[in-house]
């Protein structure tokens, strides 16, 4: 399990995830992505999925987590190209209305144009 | 029966993975289908994670125990611990319902194993432990490939 | 010890994979290099394809069990079958010496694992069964590692 | 597992191997590499291993196998680019001397060579 964060313009953060995010993973990675994305004028995360091969409810925890640490900032989450397993995983979840397939600029600018329209 | 194989390993989050790529490697004899094998790894880790993370809070000392069997098409599995088990079955199971949200668990373990899988029945005792079946047919499965 | 497993499975040569995923996984959790995971690798593979060939014949019924154990940066396996046994291990363990030259085996097995585990004990006795045991050392080993 | 063969003029014939190589894969590939050597006027195999993943005492198996199937013609045989641990192995079979690092092309060369000096 590895994770890179981007940050653009200190307000969103685009966080591509690689490999099996489980929940051993999940437990390795938290903090630092907490830490990570607090510390910046955070309004919007995009999880860019593309090239995780596997995620389980684990993953379902991680990011609701951190909608509800973007909440007092009213922020914006964004789940970028999930799998079709993952959609079922979203989708049952309730999350499927955050989802998104595309590229990652298409996305942030989705976000800014939620955010400035 | 065509296959069978039993694999046993302590209470720690790192065998999730030991498991998921065991079962992984028993499943690819037939050649699923991604989509397949991603949905059979997904409930064989929320079983897997459970009997860890609930079963025994991760004590890296209790055992949990996967058995599969391919009968054709279709894979059979049991995960059992012999951990603390469930008392009120009925609702561990509702969607959203977890005992650990400080471990950010989402309690969306047995909904989405129950969504991937063709049976799920679960057993659970409290003090005894617990026991998750399920099977799962493979609807493109061809001729056993070559590994 | 830090970590423990068991998998057991049927005399068909397609868990030959199997048994290599389960331990390359098992080995994994403490960063090998590439050339030591795959000395580990070859020494289970020959043990195992010898449990299925040798002492069942591919019978697809016998059972194959492998146990392993992780302490610090040793791992220590049991390969174990209760097949048909060997009645002269000295001869069995002599390089190039086959009992099925027919099916094009090379005799090197016991040999290669002799040359890449630290420690290698083979107990035999005809009709009961065979228990390949070994221990290899990981120079490498880090913290574990995110799997 | 996985294999390809390639002839270069009907003489030497190129084996790419792919994958894992235990007796479980031997046992697939075997008798129709066999075959397809045997069809033309073949007086050399060279074995590139490059991307080969694994291989235990199998391969010394299969190697040897088909070596003997060549000494009718007194053919013989390249061992391309084994991995270290596959150096082990073939050394302790006594096959040292048949193994090379390159490319396919000075392999190929190399057996002309032998075969026409
Ligand atoms: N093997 C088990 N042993 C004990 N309790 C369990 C086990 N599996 C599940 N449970 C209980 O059922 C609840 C719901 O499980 P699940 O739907 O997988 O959600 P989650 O794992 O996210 O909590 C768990 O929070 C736990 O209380
Ligand atoms: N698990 C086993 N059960 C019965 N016989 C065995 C077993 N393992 C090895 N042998 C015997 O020892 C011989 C030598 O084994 P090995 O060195 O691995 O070479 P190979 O597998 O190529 O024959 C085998 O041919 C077989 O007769």
């Amino acid at each position: 399990m590895n994770y890179e964060i981007n940050m653009h313009s200190n307000t969103i953060a685009v966080i591509r995830l690689f490999g099996e995010l489980d929940h051993h993973a999940t437990e390795k990675i938290r903090d630092q992505i907490s830490r990570t994305i607090l510390q910046g004028s955070l309004n919007t995360i995009i999880w860019n999925l593309e090239k995780l091969n596997f995620m389980d409810s684990s993953g379902i925890g991680l990011i609701l987590g951190r909608m509800r640490e973007l909440r007092a900032v009213n922020g914006q989450t964004i789940i970028l190209n999930p799998s079709n397993t993952m959609k079922k995983i979203f989708q049952f979840s309730g999350l499927s209305s955050y989802m998104m397939d595309g590229k990652e600029k298409d996305a942030i600018m989705h976000a800014r144009g939620i955010v400035n329209g | 029966m065509d296959n069978e194989m039993t694999l046993s390993f302590l209470a720690v989050s790192e065998n999730e993975s030991l498991a998921r790529m065991a079962l992984t490697s028993f499943v690819s004899q037939i050649d699923p289908t991604i989509d397949e094998l991603s949905e059979f790894k997904t409930i064989v880790s929320e079983a897997v994670s459970n009997a860890i993370i609930h079963g025994y809070d991760e004590d890296g000392k209790g055992v949990v125990t996967v058995h599969a069997v391919r009968e054709g098409d279709v894979i059979s599995v049991a995960v059992k611990d012999e951990g603390k088990g469930i008392s009120d079955l009925q609702k561990a199971m509702e969607p959203l319902y977890t005992s650990k949200a400080e471990m950010e668990r989402s309690g969306m373990g047995f909904t989405i194993m129950e969504s991937f899988a063709d049976n799920l029945q679960v057993e659970s005792e409290p003090g005894v432990g617990t026991v998750v079946t399920f099977s799962k047919k493979f609807l493109s499965v061809k001729m056993p490939q070559i590994s």
